[in-house]
């Protein structure tokens, strides 16, 4: 079954190779609709990054026995991101993003530790983001009268002001609301951790980039930049609205990483991860520059790399030993020591340290930050930046360093091969994306070109350009496999001779000696000193949940309110309808 | 002439439905109401619609009675004291 | 004074106003009465105005019953025919519907000992 | 072929049905599912034929009385007879499983409620239509009260009260119609409807507005409405709600339309469609029996039709057309699908349905509810987006907002059952569903997709519909007997 | 103890709502106009002749307007089938107990029967011709087994021959309607041949009288049947009480 679908996951990546950039299929639905898929190089990018992704999560799920109709849904929901991204007008987009929503729905639906709340708040954000973008959808085609991408982006300029404003802040919240930005990020934490453990590596590093795809859309084809800056001005160097939209993004990556510092469970910390760093690309994407939309596009690329790294990693440890805490793993290193590795290269570009990928993305995006004159929102980017770090600690610590804190974890064997391939080709792209990161400006070239903004110039693969300077990946890279292989050498011999015969209870504090059920994981609570810090504190206490808590809590009590009228006496029903007929005819004649 | 039968066919017919819907014990409103559709018998039979009239006084009056008699032979007699 | 009431005018007048004192107190009857009977029965007073009144309004004096007979040879200055047609089919209609209606609230007063509509409250949430 | 055997036809099997009965219930259920598949043929044949058909009684039109097909009957003709041919079959499961039921008389008021249906749609005489009002009224207030037990007596008699204030006020209308206009036949009253005094204008159309609004269901007269879906079977409740409320709310249009009461009365129709959408809607969250909750989801969806049938754009109506077809798929599928499972269970409570473990149901069921709430690619999606365009070209803002916005209190309650059925910590009682059952279900759910995938199926009907809907001249020359 | 204070005002507030909307609306109704277009009425009046019907009224509900009839009589058979569906399982629970009879009454009623039927049938065949038809007829004879049932609630119809009649003259009404599309070319057609004689001849009228006919029959026995429901659920209840 697995190898059925693998082959059938190959087959669209083929299809759009072999089609190199010139499809453009269109099919009439009814008289009014046309279904049609155009090429652009924003969407084969998106594309590409989609259906890899599915191929490699395929990969992994070799090893698990999955029901066919798994298999199919997920067949399905690739299909739909794919229609998304190819997508050449609002209909074939809308069709793709709630066959995307119901069929990813499912397929959360069958993890075990779902429940019917979690499965309640994620389709009805997702049905909110959806009705959101099918309301812009619709008044847009009032004034285009047609759902074309290229007919609405024309016809843009000659709405009223309102309306324009209306339909990007319509589009954007429903892009938000899949993206998860702060405040619409109440479904994303839960949905992530209670998926299924493969599915939610999808989740994270493929569905919510398609949040991601529609503002690159709305904002860079449909709308354009410079029509952007016309419609608000600017500030600094960059546009008005640019800078709203960087302090939600900064906002975003700020609160959700102090979040995740707090997790125990490993997926909520990730899921939390996951928002902040997309809140790094919304942060940019709307500065409407050149290096605002590569940085951004740039981090897409290696946070999908990066979240499919730790989710199948983190899915294959959570398989492998049942647990899922922080507080319930630890000492791994040594029995699945090639997973250790991989995690330890995932965390690096998560950090955003070089000589990784995700080094050169953030270059790209202070540099972004630098380039506008933006300097409050680099200050918050570096700041959520440098909070990264000990949430990416956090993960590698609580569950391959200190010492194993249940019995069954010493005897845990290496993960299975099948989950170990995708995660050494993504660490493999990962470290090429450090290595070669000047690759990736031809990648964006073309993109830049179609949001008509200027070129990045290109001077070699190991180099990456940008306005306030440059650095070279490849001179980075072969610096640190020497001063690594340097180390690594020096610490081997150095190990060879310490001896590790420690009982980890050999200690004591405060004179009493722990017992076993004592945890001295340093997973362990790590990260609830932050609520002593008032500021974050402050940040960490406040919840969008009650928000929507209360508003759940109204709709019921309006329904009953509503409920009250049909309790089903059919005497009061006539008088009602006696009144009724008597106020509209003393109305009507009158 | 025909005016003041049909003016004193109608309060006597309206009188008769006042007392149907306003009496409490159930028998009393179906014969009651019987008298209703006597009257708009003798109502028909005054606006040239003999055809109407007999229909009424078999249908309306006979055998709408008819049943209504026997149908409340065994459903409550009083109207329940709300 | 006969000539007054022999007047179509005022013999319509009168039908107006009576036929709707009748309807109106059916209408009364219907949104006061509770017991079911009497709740068909308010109906069928409102039934039997509707039918005077439609009737009633398409006499006029002078007219005859819309029958030939051997004085009558032609059918001329006649009532109209059609109203008494619908009439009659509505009081066949009518008295169907009652007999329906009480088979219904016999079998009920059967099972529960009551036909007060107003607490036939089983359907509810 | 003639129009008129739509009603005869059943007529006649009904009057015949003592003598199916003594023939052993498989002739009974045999000859209805015959006469469903006859009704049906006959209407495909009319497909692709020249609109409008006429089918003249007695004499000729403006003095006799006559059937007549255009472009909008078809559309619900289509509807209403495929609905029969369903159920009828699904009909022969249920009283299989459900012996010692008097099966002769439930065919007798089963058809007739179709021809009673059938012959509103089709009558052009509006006393001739109260008759088939009162046809289709009395098998609905037996349908529902086929029971016999508490509730289904209790919703019968409601039913019959209510249908009986409606029907008195109707006769009220035709009777003022008369006195005015000197004739019930509908092209004339459409063609003088303007001439009589605008005050009793107003009063006729209020009475025909009560009378038909509260069979159809509108916000202020539609309490009883929940009550006998609760007390009635269901597949009766899918009858009420893809073909009975359907009919109603045809003549409603029709006579809006040919009256040509649509620039003075459209903003009244539309808030109150509106206002039945969203009491509905929110009531329906609070539901514990499934039946009263899609009750509540039929008052609902019809809310939306009246909104979107009022507007008088050919863009929206056909939009709500084609909405409105796919809502009575949908509804039937997922009657009938409940009632699988209530037979199982004994009971309509949602909390005990949503043990039941068949991975078809889920499927059929899924399917259902996701094209109710108009999610791509179920037919319910295409419907509620030509809505929210037609909407979007007269630039009704409000409507549009108004629309997604309740759509997502729908979702609450259409995702909570989901979710139920997909739960896995319940305890499972595997449902068997038999192979007539899961043909009849499965055409139901193929078609709910194949109209989602493929629409130019249905909006070509859709659009033949409302063009006659709203330019009913063709209509008006036949119901005027012009050219016969 | 609050709700037999609020209802007296709830009658006063609807007493005076009655009131308001009868005075409005008579004002309203007193400017009907009845003679704004010609009616349809006298159209058929100049048509009858044609019909050879004498009873003009009989004429429209037959033929002019004679699906409604077909619905009419439809609305009438669904009306007996549902209070048949609602009434017959009990006459299955007890039916054994036997009432006396009075010997005065049951022969006195099945004297007065013959006479009843017979008007009853004259209504009928005369509908065409005076007042009267197949509703009024059918009704009539109905009341004649009404008498049956209170004086001897023992007596039993031939269901039978009920069903029989009823399906046989209702197949037929409908056969008759049929008729008129093969032979005229039109539903219910007056395919027999009319005028025969003079108007006003017991055989003239075409399908009128045949159609009244077989309404009178159906009618008659649908009543019947309702009726005997009505009595015997009466009797049954007051036997099962005792």
């Amino acid at each position: 079954m697995n190898s059925i679908f693998l082959l059938l996951n190959l087959l669209p990546i083929l299809f759009l190779y072999q089609f190199g950039g010139a499809l453009h299929v269109s099919l009439p639905l009814t008289s009014e609709f046309t279904l049609s898929l155009i090429q652009t190089p924003l969407g084969t990018f998106f594309a590409y990054l989609s259906l890899i992704s599915f191929l490699l999560v395929t990969i992994a799920q070799k090893s698990k026995k999955l029901a066919c109709n798994y298999y199919v849904l997920q067949f399905l929901l690739s299909m739909a991101m794919l229609a998304i991204v190819l997508a050449g007008d609002f209909i074939t987009f809308f069709i793709g993003w709630e066959i995307m929503t119901w069929s990813s729905y499912f397929l959360i639906s069958k993890s075990n530790s779902i429940d019917i709340k979690s499965l309640q708040k994620y389709i009805l954000f997702s049905l909110a983001s959806a009705f959101s973008l099918i309301a812009g959808i619709v008044i847009a085609y009032s004034f285009a009268h047609s759902f074309d991408f290229s007919v609405i982006s024309n016809s843009f300029k000659d709405m009223p002001f309102n309306i324009k404003v209306a339909l990007i802040v319509l589009f954007s919240l429903s892009f938000f609301t899949k993206a998860g930005v702060i405040g619409l990020h109440y479904w994303v934490v839960d949905t992530y951790s209670k998926a299924p453990n493969l599915f939610s590596s999808i989740l994270s590093a493929v569905m919510s980039k398609m949040g991601i795809y529609g503002l690159f859309l709305v904002y860079g084809n449909i709308v354009g930049y410079q029509e952007l800056k016309m419609m608000f001005g600017t500030i600094l160097n960059g546009t008005d609205f640019g800078y709203v939209l960087a302090w939600i993004g900064v906002a975003t990556s700020i609160i959700a990483t102090f979040k995740a510092i707090t997790q125990d469970e490993v997926k909520r910390l990730l899921a939390y991860s996951s928002i902040a760093q997309l809140g790094y690309i919304i942060a940019v994407i709307g500065f409407g520059t050149t290096y605002g939309v590569a940085g951004a596009m740039y981090h897409t690329l290696i946070h999908t790399i990066i979240k499919l790294l730790l989710f199948i990693n983190v899915a294959a440890i959570v398989a492998q030993t049942g647990k899922n805490r922080f507080s319930q793993l630890g000492g791994l290193i040594y029995r699945t020591p090639v997973s250790f590795v991989m995690l330890l290269i995932g965390i690096i570009g998560l950090a955003g340290m070089p000589p990784l990928g995700g080094f050169a993305s953030k270059f790209m995006m202070y540099n972004a930050a630098i380039d506008t004159k933006f300097a409050l929102i680099l200050i918050g980017m570096l700041f959520s930046g440098a909070a990264s770090f000990l949430y990416c600690y956090k993960l590698v610590y609580g569950i391959y360093l200190g010492h194993p804190t249940s019995k069954n974890l010493e005897t845990t064997k290496e993960v299975p091969i099948s989950y170990l391939i995708p995660q050494i080709i993504l660490a493999l792209l990962l470290v090429l994306a450090g290595t070669f990161p000047g690759a990736f400006i031809k990648i964006i070239n073309p993109i830049l070109v179609e949001f008509s903004l200027s070129t990045i110039p290109y001077s070699g693969l190991g180099v990456m350009n940008s306005a306030v300077g440059s650095f070279n990946g490849f001179f980075i890279m072969s610096a640190f496999v020497v001063f690594f292989v340097l180390i690594l050498l020096l610490i081997t011999r150095i190990k060879s001779k310490a001896k590790n015969n420690l009982n980890r209870f050999d200690i004591s504090y405060c004179g009493e000696v722990p017992t076993q059920d004592t945890s001295l994981h340093f997973g362990f609570g790590f990260g609830t000193d932050l609520y002593r810090i008032k500021f974050v504190n402050a940040i960490l206490k406040r919840s969008s949940s009650s928000f929507y808590e209360s508003l759940a809590t109204q709709t019921k009590k309006t329904s009953e309110l509503f409920s009250r009228m049909y309790y089903g006496n059919i005497h009061n029903t006539m008088i009602i309808i006696l009144l009724f007929f008597s106020t509209l005819f003393f109305i009507g004649v009158n | 002439m025909i005016g003041l039968i049909i003016l004193f066919t109608f309060l006597a017919v309206i009188a008769v439905a006042l007392g149907a819907i306003l009496s409490k014990d159930i028998t009393q409103s179906v014969m009651l109401f019987m008298g209703v559709g006597l009257g708009s018998v003798v109502l028909f039979f005054i606006f040239q619609a003999p055809d109407v009239a007999l229909t009424e006084a078999v249908i309306g009056t006979g055998l709408s009675t008819a049943v209504f008699l026997l149908g409340i032979r065994h459903t409550s007699q009083e109207e329940a004291e709300s | 004074m006969l000539d007054f009431f022999n007047n179509t005018q005022t013999i319509h007048m009168i039908i107006i106003i009576g036929s709707m004192a009748l309807f109106f107190i059916g209408f009364y009857g219907i949104a006061t009465q509770k017991n079911l009977v009497k709740v068909l029965v308010s109906f069928d007073i409102m039934e039997s105005a509707l039918f005077l009144f439609f009737i009633g309004l398409h006499y006029q004096v002078g007219l005859v019953a819309p029958i030939v007979d051997k004085n009558l040879k032609t059918f001329t200055s006649m009532v109209d025919p059609v109203p008494q047609a619908m009439i009659l089919t509505t009081i066949v209609i009518g008295l169907a519907v009652l007999a329906l209606g009480l088979s219904f609230g016999i079998e009920y007063y059967k099972l529960t000992g009551r036909n007060d509509i107003s607490k036939m409250n089983e359907l509810r949430d | 072929m003639s129009l008129g055997y739509y009603f005869l036809l059943p007529v006649l099997f009904s009057f015949l049905t003592p003598y199916f009965k003594k023939l052993g219930s498989f002739t009974l259920r045999g000859s209805s599912i015959l006469l469903s598949l006859v009704l049906f043929l006959q209407t495909v044949a009319y497909v692709g034929v020249k609109l409008p058909q006429i089918s003249q009684f007695s004499i000729k039109p403006p003095l006799g009385i006559a059937f007549i097909l255009d472009g909008y009957s078809l559309l619900f003709l289509l509807i209403f007879t495929f609905s029969a041919l369903v159920v009828s079959f699904y009909m022969y499961w249920f009283f299989e499983e459900n012996s010692g039921r008097d099966e002769a008389r439930f065919y007798v008021f089963f058809n007739m409620l179709i021809a009673g249906s059938i012959g509103m749609i089709l009558s052009c005489d509006i006393f001739n239509l109260y008759i088939f009002f009162e046809i289709t009224g009395i098998c609905s207030y037996t349908l529902s009260a086929f029971n016999k037990d508490k509730l289904g007596l209790e919703s019968g008699i409601k039913y019959l009260i209510i249908g009986s204030i409606a029907s008195i006020f109707i006769v009220f209308a035709i009777m003022l119609i008369y006195l005015q206009i000197g004739t019930v036949n509908l092209g004339l009253i459409a063609q003088r409807f303007h001439l009589i005094d605008p005050k009793i204008s107003v009063l006729i159309v209020l009475m025909l507005f009560i009378g038909f609004g509260a069979k159809a269901e509108l916000f202020p007269m539609n309490f009883w409405a929940p009550d006998i879906y609760q007390g009635s079977i269901s597949s009766v409740n899918g009858l009420f709600s893809s073909v009975v409320a359907k009919a109603y709310l045809f003549v409603f249009f029709h006579l809006f339309y040919l009256f040509n009461l649509g620039s003075k009365y459209m903003l009244f129709v539309m808030v109150i469609g509106a206002i039945t959408f969203l009491v509905s809607e929110f009531t329906a969250l609070n539901q514990t029996n499934v039946k009263r909750l899609f009750a509540y989801s039929t008052l609902g969806q019809l809310g939306i039709l009246f909104m979107a049938l009022s507007t008088n754009s050919s863009q929206t109506v056909s939009g709500a057309l084609f909405h409105l077809t796919s809502h009575s798929i949908s509804k039937l599928l997922i009657f009938l699908a409940l009632g699988i499972l209530i037979h199982k269970f004994k009971s309509a409570k949602i909390d005990i349905l949503g043990n039941f473990k068949s991975g078809f149901l889920t499927i059929v069921l899924a399917i259902g509810f996701l094209s109710i709430l108009g999610i791509p690619p179920f037919s319910g999606f295409v419907g509620k987006i030509l809505i929210l365009k037609g909407f979007a070209l007269s630039q009704n803002y409000t409507a549009i907002a108004f629309i997604l916005l309740v759509s997502i209190v729908e979702a609450i309650y259409f995702f909570r059952l989901t979710a139920m059925m997909l739960d896995k910590k319940r305890a499972k009682v595997t449902v068997k569903v038999g192979s007539v059952n899961y043909i009849i279900l499965t055409l139901l759910a193929v078609l709910i997709i194949l109209f989602g995938v493929y629409p130019s199926l249905l909006t070509h009907y859709t659009d033949l519909a409302t063009n006659a809907l709203l330019h009913p001249t063709n209509y008006l020359n036949y119901a005027l007997g012009v050219g016969l | 103890m609050n709700l037999k204070k609020v209802l007296p005002l709830k009658h006063i507030v609807l007493s005076l709502l009655s009131s308001a909307l009868l005075l409005s609306v008579v004002g309203l109704l007193m400017q009907v106009k009845t003679d704004m277009f010609k009616n349809v009425g006298t159209i058929y009046l100049n048509l009858n002749m044609q019909t050879a019907a004498a009873n003009a009224v009989t004429s429209v509900v037959t033929f002019f307007r004679g699906i409604d009839t077909v619905g009419e009589v439809t609305v009438l058979f669904l009306a007996t089938s549902g209070v048949a569906l609602m009434l017959s399982a009990t006459q299955r629970t007890c039916d054994k107990v036997v009432k006396q009879e009075s010997f005065i009454l049951n022969a006195g009623s099945r004297l007065l029967l013959s006479v009843i039927i017979l008007f009853g049938v004259y209504i009928i065949i005369h509908g065409h011709l005076s007042p009267g038809g197949g509703f009024q007829g059918g009704v009539v004879i109905a009341t004649a087994f009404l008498l049956l049932f209170l004086a001897n609630p023992n007596m039993k119809l031939s269901h039978g021959i009920l069903t029989l009649g009823e399906s046989l003259s209702g197949a037929t009404y409908v056969l008759v309607v049929i008729i008129g599309l093969f032979k005229m070319n039109i539903l219910l057609g007056n395919f027999l041949p009319h005028p025969i004689g003079e108007i006003g001849e017991l055989i003239s009228g075409g399908i009128i009288p045949v159609v009244y006919i077989l309404v009178g029959i159906k009618v008659g026995s649908e009543m019947s049947v309702i009726v005997e429901y009505f009595v015997k659920e009466d009797y049954y209840k007051e036997v099962c009480d005792a």
